[in-house]
């Protein structure tokens, strides 16, 4: 049997970015299926990188740009795959291509509409600290750069779809801005969700991460100023929505005191999960240094059960950040609570042996890192296995890091369990080599492969 | 030299990035009065596809020679502009970054008037250079689809695996005489607990039996020479001593040997000959002579091993031979050592007291105790060992500043293993952080905390030393405040991962850069995790970072892969913008051959001017700048240009 | 609706207050309160040693009481009584052995096993009254009187008896919410007052009170409603003590929630016995005009 | 002074009737100290309660006994809902309090208490404090 030397790519964070890339200049075709409406992933919100501090959009853009203009990848974001029947070799995916309600041939990303539609709705891409449009490019570099209107949202939509006496509410009113600014005429309410059917010989999967929801850990209060990493990553970052202005949600104050939790929910098998999610002591360092960076006469503070800085140049960073002033507290957070203007932070100190008691402007934790939702959903799509919690499991956890259960299905990234930058897009290179490995064979037997 | 004269200037935003400090309507209205240009537009983001489009439109419409692209790094966009103009036909060459924001609008975020000024500047500068840019095409080089691995251990052999199974042929060096690298000697994997050696066992057959591997084993590189396609390397096969034609590997020499030396494999713990084999898990191969230790190379007549082989392999005169090879890419891969004792220095030479390889061995069904626990001193089965971590690690003082990411696993999976073997002795584990970071490990730190007879002490140990049977262990621990003393049995170090020390050798061959302690450099410690700065030559294993057996495999895969992708192509292509000598002015003065990393200039002999390689020369410009009578000088960056531009920045 | 109701110690001589305004308020409500005809100590705090059978005597004797007379359900209003009670039933549910060995050692008595479902009041005005016909019966509503819920330790903890979410209980909100009052978010809901150390330490409870109540002054609270008579005690008998010690503390009224509930559903005043109560609640309440001004 | 930690230290029959009375495994503690961070008595604890698991793990039991950490836990259970290895800190305490009682060790003495304070107390003050810290 013929091996189709064509692959499908889930997910079009870091990982996948690199596998699709490293295929396609390989020489074969790639299609990189995205659920959202742009490439980048989480990596695309970060402010900036551990450990040489580099603007992740800076790396990360050119690459995204790439993929959006190889001319051996089929690009499908807000997409996601529905069904997958066959073997390796020679499967059949069937992707649907959720209806974006705009025309992309006819779009230019001129982006009236995005800064004319009236509904506001909180930016995925902001970590809710911001607003979007319900007509909207996720954010300024998305790949493609042209919008999708959130069916969920948009006033017209819901306008349409409005029953009387079965809809609460009343009825929006009929907006269709967006339809009468739009100087490209690309607004196309009549568009429907399609599924588009490939044959493929292989497929990688990076379908990412997501935090923890913070409100899994009632203990830590639910407070607009207890925030999770990922949210405080936005408001680092100088393209965030306070251009890198620290700014408290409450009140839009400068925190003049954070106090930075790791291990939320992490290594905490009785509330939250057993495993370490590995990139927390990194990120929260460099949050602290950064932060410190940003606002001057600031203290940061960081509760800590162990400090995991194994990567190179990791633990010369997190002396540095020791060193620039950031108090590193060994032990864990019972509870934070709001106590007026500050938030107090109830903590310990094993080491001198001290409770401790912070007040707190701003409380970031870094939550654990679970697999992206719907994991288990696409692992039961796929046919291939996951842990517990999600994380897709490798055929040998420690020779066979990158295949799944299931031949011709790789992994790559956060979607194999809690990983860096780096260690991600080694993934997704190593997921690449299975691949091209694979498609130099020409001939499939029934014994398994043949040089080819 | 060709004038561009219809230049277009695009000026992006950036989204606030630029358009917040530089004033981008004055920047335009300045640039638009700028002789030669005859275009100028700005917009929100130029690397978009709307912005793309824009500089598509303008080449088209306004018949553009040339164009600015005024916005990010280079090192970003470049590619991208390129790209777009060589699309509408215009020569890539022809366009050319004024970086206005990492070099302009970022640093002067404070005073938007001067980062106006400098903007405009930068621009007009950026003008002034293109002006004279030459129209260039890349150079064409033929590409050798033939991989060297260097090294043997599991990163080189799953590089070599990945890519012969890929169709490619690959030539695989290991200095040793067995493959299998240090994997070979480690007693079980953490989290799974499985035995390492047959772990691998099959990739070692399949790597030793595959048609398209070549494997060289006792054998080191030698010289390499050429370039990304097209290196030529010498491959020194160190003599053995033996005949490799006539020797049918019987083994009766390595009984008769007289000679008994410490054994690498069993770090110390037991005795091989000095003719010896590889590891006996290894596959076997040929014997070879250890000429340090062999009487015969030592002033005796001692003739056992000829004496007794039967079909008169042994032959004290062979010589190391070469073998040369063409091969289009390099896969670096020469593993890791530990920190050799004696660092740091406060803790005494004791038979008692070992590194966690040696434990391994000790450990391992295939060790000399066959994995009963004796200790070394004695042979007493050790009631209570220390296990100590961050020997040498996380101590700029004495040791290394970084930490090497195994020793908490592997210390976790040894103090399991040994409790399991000696259910009745207790285990201690100094240490500072537990870093068990990735798939299972958690998990599998808990589990053994768990354990009885496992105790994790939060503190570094100051002292040990000898108290009659035992060794006095001097620590801490910080979390209840205490000092400590424990009378222990075997003390077990995890000292640091360092390089080996042939790898800063081979940095030196390979013409790729290391790091401060030795290890192998990165393109780009994030997105190009496995490729050096030498194109053409890429990274696997521990001697780029420790790590752990996954991740090692996981980076010796991504090397593949880069192989995989760069053997796609049927040759290749090369930045044109490289040296070029004005063979009327060059006296060959040889300094610029001097001056040269990428050994890319030659002076011909006969001509008696400098030449330039052009597939090896990267453009670093050093030639030029070192010629004294301006011969040499980099394409589309002449002193001209920068004279023009120093002119326009200073003015 | 009848159901058999355990008092305990303190809700016959201190906390008068708590049991008489429980009662009445019930009483109105339709649930009749109906004592147990024979009881003994709960045994007050739940024994945790594992070998330490001879303590769960006592509660478990309780539960023996109330299955005799034929109830499958006994509702406490003591916080302690409460824990002490359904520990001991859990115990004698999970743990056949040590079931075995209690029921043997308590020759004549009946078997138990089970048998008794232990809830706190709370629970019961929750789950079979309900909020909304607890708003129905209410004549005076308390409007305007903001409150901190204060639940202390032990009707959440530990997880396995806990009547409501370990960290963010809710059931104090909803019934103060039903009789009118203003439910402030109150941080410190769940911590403790110090509880028995008042006997050996008094000066660290009093560290304790002033932490809880100096919280529900900042926050704007009139008072604070508790549930358990040593969380009364703790936070209201010393607080002219630690008013001289920490001089930005004025007083802060403590009130049983049952008190509340009375007032709010017509019950009289005087059989809520607010001269009982500590912090003043009786001015409150008098300031307020929720109770008669003193003649 | 150097604390001499052994086999037979680790292993002493404190450690074992700690164990045993408690029904935990000290062993699961890695010493996170979310117990100590939210105790609210640790504020007079010589001992923060981790540190006195600490001390069951590396068999101290003469800093145990002489802590007044047991005395001072009140039972609130706070560090044992919300300990991540699910260990019942408080049960620990109590069996410390309880190796005392048992040897007869009461940590009041309840004839020496004045009779106002006695009166002043409600019985439920009593009667805890007499179960928790009287044998």
């Amino acid at each position: 049997m013929e091996v189709i030397k064509k692959v499908l790519v889930i997910g079009g964070g870091v990982a996948g970015i690199q596998a699709a890339l490293d295929i396609a200049d390989g020489g074969y075709q790639v299609i990189l299926v995205e659920k959202t409406p742009s490439v980048g992933g989480h990596m695309a919100q970060y402010a900036e990188v551990f450990p040489t501090l580099d603007c992740p959009q800076c790396i990360l853009t050119p690459k995204m740009v790439d993929v959006g203009q190889h001319s051996n990848i089929t690009l499908l974001t807000y997409a996601e795959l529905q069904k997958v029947s066959g073997e390796v070799g020679n499967f059949t995916v069937e992707i649907l291509q959720k209806a974006r309600k705009v025309n992309h041939k006819k779009c230019t990303g001129c982006g009236t509409c995005w800064q004319k539609c009236p509904e506001k709705v909180p930016s995925e891409y902001d970590a809710g600290i911001a607003d979007r449009a319900a007509i909207y490019i996720p954010f300024a570099q998305a790949v493609p750069a042209k919008p999708v209107i959130d069916t969920e949202h948009c006033r017209y939509i819901k306008h349409l779809e409005f029953v009387e006496g079965e809809t609460e509410g009343k009825r929006p009113p009929q907006c269709r801005i967006c339809e009468r600014l739009c100087p490209a005429e690309a607004i196309d309410w009549e568009q429907e969700a399609q599924t588009i059917t490939e044959q493929v010989g292989a497929i990688v999967v990076a379908t990412g991460f997501d935090l923890m929801p913070i409100k899994r850990l009632p203990e830590y209060a639910e407070d607009p100023d207890v925030i999770d990493g990922i949210q405080f990553e936005r408001m680092l970052s100088p393209g965030g929505p306070n251009a890198g202005v620290v700014r408290r949600p409450s009140d839009g104050k400068i925190p003049g005191e954070v106090v930075f939790v790791s291990c939320a929910g992490s290594r905490d098998p009785e509330h939250g999960v057993p495993h370490c999610s590995r990139v927390c002591c990194m990120y929260l360092a460099k949050q602290a240094m950064l932060y410190k960076h940003a606002v001057h006469d600031s203290q940061a503070h960081i509760f800590y059960i162990d400090t995991r800085t194994t990567g190179k140049g990791y633990e010369e960073f997190l002396q540095r950040t020791m060193t620039e002033g950031t108090v590193y507290l060994r032990g864990k957070v019972s509870r934070i609570y709001r106590d007026g203007d500050k938030l107090k932070v109830m903590g310990v100190d094993t080491l001198s042996g001290k409770q401790v008691e912070v007040s707190a402007d701003l409380v970031v934790l870094g939550m654990a890192m679970l697999p992206s939702v719907g994991a288990k959903d696409m692992a039961a799509r796929l046919g291939i296995a996951t842990d517990e919690q999600g994380f897709f499991t490798e055929s040998h956890i420690k020779i066979d890091p990158l295949e799944s259960t299931r031949p011709g299905i790789y992994l790559a990234g956060t979607a194999q369990g809690p990983k860096d930058i780096p260690d991600s897009v080694a993934q997704g290179s190593g997921a690449a080599s299975k691949v091209l490995g694979l498609f130099a064979r020409s001939e499939m037997t029934p014994e398994g492969l043949t040089v080819g | 030299m060709a004038r561009q004269e219809r230049i277009g200037v695009f000026v992006c935003h950036c989204g606030n990035n630029i358009a917040g400090t530089v004033d981008i309507e004055r920047v335009v209205e300045e640039l638009s009065h700028y002789p030669g240009v005859v275009h100028v537009e700005d917009y929100m983001y130029m690397c978009s596809d709307p912005g793309q489009e824009l500089m598509r439109k303008a080449i088209q419409e306004k018949a553009l020679t040339g164009i600015v692209n005024a916005n990010c790094s280079p090192t970003l966009h470049q590619r991208t502009f390129r790209r777009v103009a060589e699309a509408e036909g215009l020569n890539p060459y022809c366009v050319e970054i004024a970086n206005i924001r990492e070099q302009c609008s970022w640093p002067h975020a404070d005073d938007k008037e001067t980062a106006t000024r400098k903007a405009i500047a930068i621009i007009k500068a950026t003008v002034e250079k293109l002006r004279f840019n030459m129209a260039l095409t890349p150079t064409v080089t033929p590409l050798t689809k033939r991989v060297l691995v260097i090294g043997a251990g599991i990163a080189g052999i799953q590089a070599a695996l990945d890519i012969a199974n890929g169709g490619y042929g690959v030539v695989l060096v290991e200095q040793d005489i067995g493959i299998g690298g240090h994997v070979m000697q480690l007693a079980g994997t953490f989290p799974s607990l499985e035995q390492p050696d047959s772990l691998i066992a099959s990739r070692l057959a399949e790597v030793a039996s595959h048609p398209l591997v070549k494997l060289y084993t006792y054998a080191e590189v030698e010289e390499v020479s050429g370039y990304v396609g097209n290196f030529d390397v010498k491959i020194r096969q160190k003599a053995g001593y033996i005949n490799r034609g006539r020797c049918n590997a019987c083994g009766m020499c390595l009984e008769k040997c007289p000679v008994l030396v410490s054994s690498e494999y069993d770090c110390g713990l037991s005795q091989r000959k000095a003719i010896r084999l590889p590891s006996p898990a290894a596959l076997t191969f040929h014997p070879v002579i250890d000429v340090e230790h062999c009487l015969h190379f030592n002033g005796s007549q001692c003739q056992a091993c000829c004496e007794v082989c039967p079909e008169g392999a042994i032959d004290f005169s062979e010589e190391d031979t070469f073998v040369e090879e063409r091969i289009g890419v390099v896969v670096a891969a020469p593993g890791y050592d530990l920190l050799p004792v004696g660092q740091p220095e406060a803790y005494p030479e004791d038979p008692d007291i070992i590194d966690g390889l040696k434990f391994e061995r000790i450990l391992s069904a295939t060790g000399p105790t066959n994995g009963e626990i004796r200790r070394p001193s004695d042979g007493k089965v050790p009631r209570e060992v220390v296990f100590i971590s961050c020997v040498g690690s996380r101590d700029p003082e004495h040791g290394v500043p970084y930490c090497s990411r195994v020793c908490c696993m592997y210390v976790a999976k040894q103090a399991l293993l040994y409790r399991q073997a000696v259910p009745e002795g207790q285990a201690y584990i100094f240490y500072m952080d537990i870093r068990s970071d990735a798939k299972g490990f958690e998990e599998f730190v808990q589990d053994v905390m768990d354990e009885g007879g496992i105790l994790y002490l939060r503190g570094e140990v100051s002292r040990m030393f000898r108290d009659g049977d035992k060794i006095k262990v001097w620590g801490v621990d910080t979390l209840i405040g205490r000092n400590i003393e424990i009378s222990a049995d075997l003390v077990v170090l995890a000292r640091a991962m360092v390089p080996r020390p042939t790898t800063r050798e081979l940095t030196r061959k390979l013409n790729i850069a290391s790091d401060a302690h030795g290890f192998l450099t990165e393109a780009h410690i994030k997105l190009r995790p496995v490729e050096s700065l030498t194109s053409g030559i890429y990274l696997a294993g521990t001697a780029q970072w420790p790590r752990d057996l996954p991740d090692t495999i996981a980076s010796a895969e991504a090397a593949a892969s880069k192989v995989l992708s760069l053997f796609s192509r049927e040759e290749l292509l090369h930045e044109p913008t490289i040296a070029w000598v004005d063979e009327e002015i060059c006296s060959g003065c040889e300094q610029c051959v001097a001056n040269c990393t990428y050994k890319a200039i030659e002076v011909d002999k006969r001509s008696n001017v400098a030449r330039v390689n052009e597939a090896i020369c990267e453009g670093c410009g050093s030639c030029a700048a070192i010629c004294p009578s301006n011969a040499v000088q980099l394409k589309n960056s002449t002193p001209r240009q920068f004279f023009e531009i120093i002119d326009v920045a200073a003015g | 609706m009848d159901l058999s109701y355990y008092p305990g110690c303190t809700l016959k001589t201190r906390a008068l207050n708590f049991e008489d305004s429980a009662i009445a308020a019930m009483a109105v409500l339709g649930v009749n309160l109906i004592e147990l005809p024979r009881w003994n100590c709960c045994g007050t705090v739940y024994s945790m040693t594992d070998d330490d059978l001879a303590h769960h005597i006592a509660p478990v004797r309780n539960l023996v009481r109330i299955a005799e007379q034929g109830s499958d359900r006994v509702v406490t209003l003591c916080s302690f009584c409460y824990n002490t009670l359904k520990r001991a039933d859990l115990l004698m549910r999970n743990s056949p052995e040590k079931r075995n060995t209690i029921n043997t050692f308590m020759d004549d008595e009946i078997d138990y096993d089970g048998q008794v479902e232990v809830v706190h009041l709370l629970e019961v005005l929750r789950d079979d009254v309900g909020w909304e016909a607890v708003a129905r019966k209410v004549k005076t509503s308390l409007e305007g009187l903001k409150v901190a819920p204060y639940y202390g330790c032990t009707l959440t903890r530990p997880q396995e008896i806990a009547i409501d979410s370990v960290e963010s209980p809710t059931v104090l909100q909803g019934l103060m919410q039903a009789v009118g009052t203003t439910v402030l978010d109150f941080p410190l809901a769940t911590e403790c007052c110090g509880s028995f150390e008042i006997v050996s330490d008094p000066d660290a409870v009093i560290e304790r009170a002033y932490t809880i109540l100096g919280m529900a002054q900042r926050k704007g609270a009139d008072a604070i409603v508790v549930s358990c008579p040593l969380c009364a005690h703790n936070l209201g008998h010393k607080q002219a003590e630690i008013a001289g010690k920490y001089s930005d503390f004025t007083g802060m009224p403590i009130v049983y929630f049952t008190q509340l509930l009375a007032l709010a559903v017509g019950v009289n005043p005087e059989v809520c016995r607010f001269d009982l109560n500590f912090g003043g609640v009786e001015a409150l309440l008098r300031d307020r005009g929720l109770i008669p001004q003193r003649v | 002074m150097r604390l001499e930690i052994s086999l037979g230290r680790l292993r002493n029959e404190f450690v074992a009737k700690i164990t045993e009375l408690s029904g935990q495994d000290i062993n699961l503690c890695y010493q996170c100290g979310k117990c100590s961070a939210g105790c609210p008595m640790s504020f007079i604890m010589d001992l923060l309660p981790n540190q006195v698991i600490r001390s069951v793990q590396l068999g101290l039991a003469e800093d145990i006994t002489s802590s007044r950490t047991p005395w001072l836990c009140a039972s609130c259970l706070v560090c044992t809902v919300r300990c991540p290895k699910g260990i019942d800190i408080a049960s620990v305490m109590e069996a410390v309090r309880q190796i005392a009682l048992r040897r007869s060790e009461d940590f009041i003495d309840p004839a020496g208490l004045e009779r106002d304070t006695v009166a002043e107390l409600p019985p439920i003050a009593l009667v805890c404090g007499f179960r928790k810290l009287t044998g």
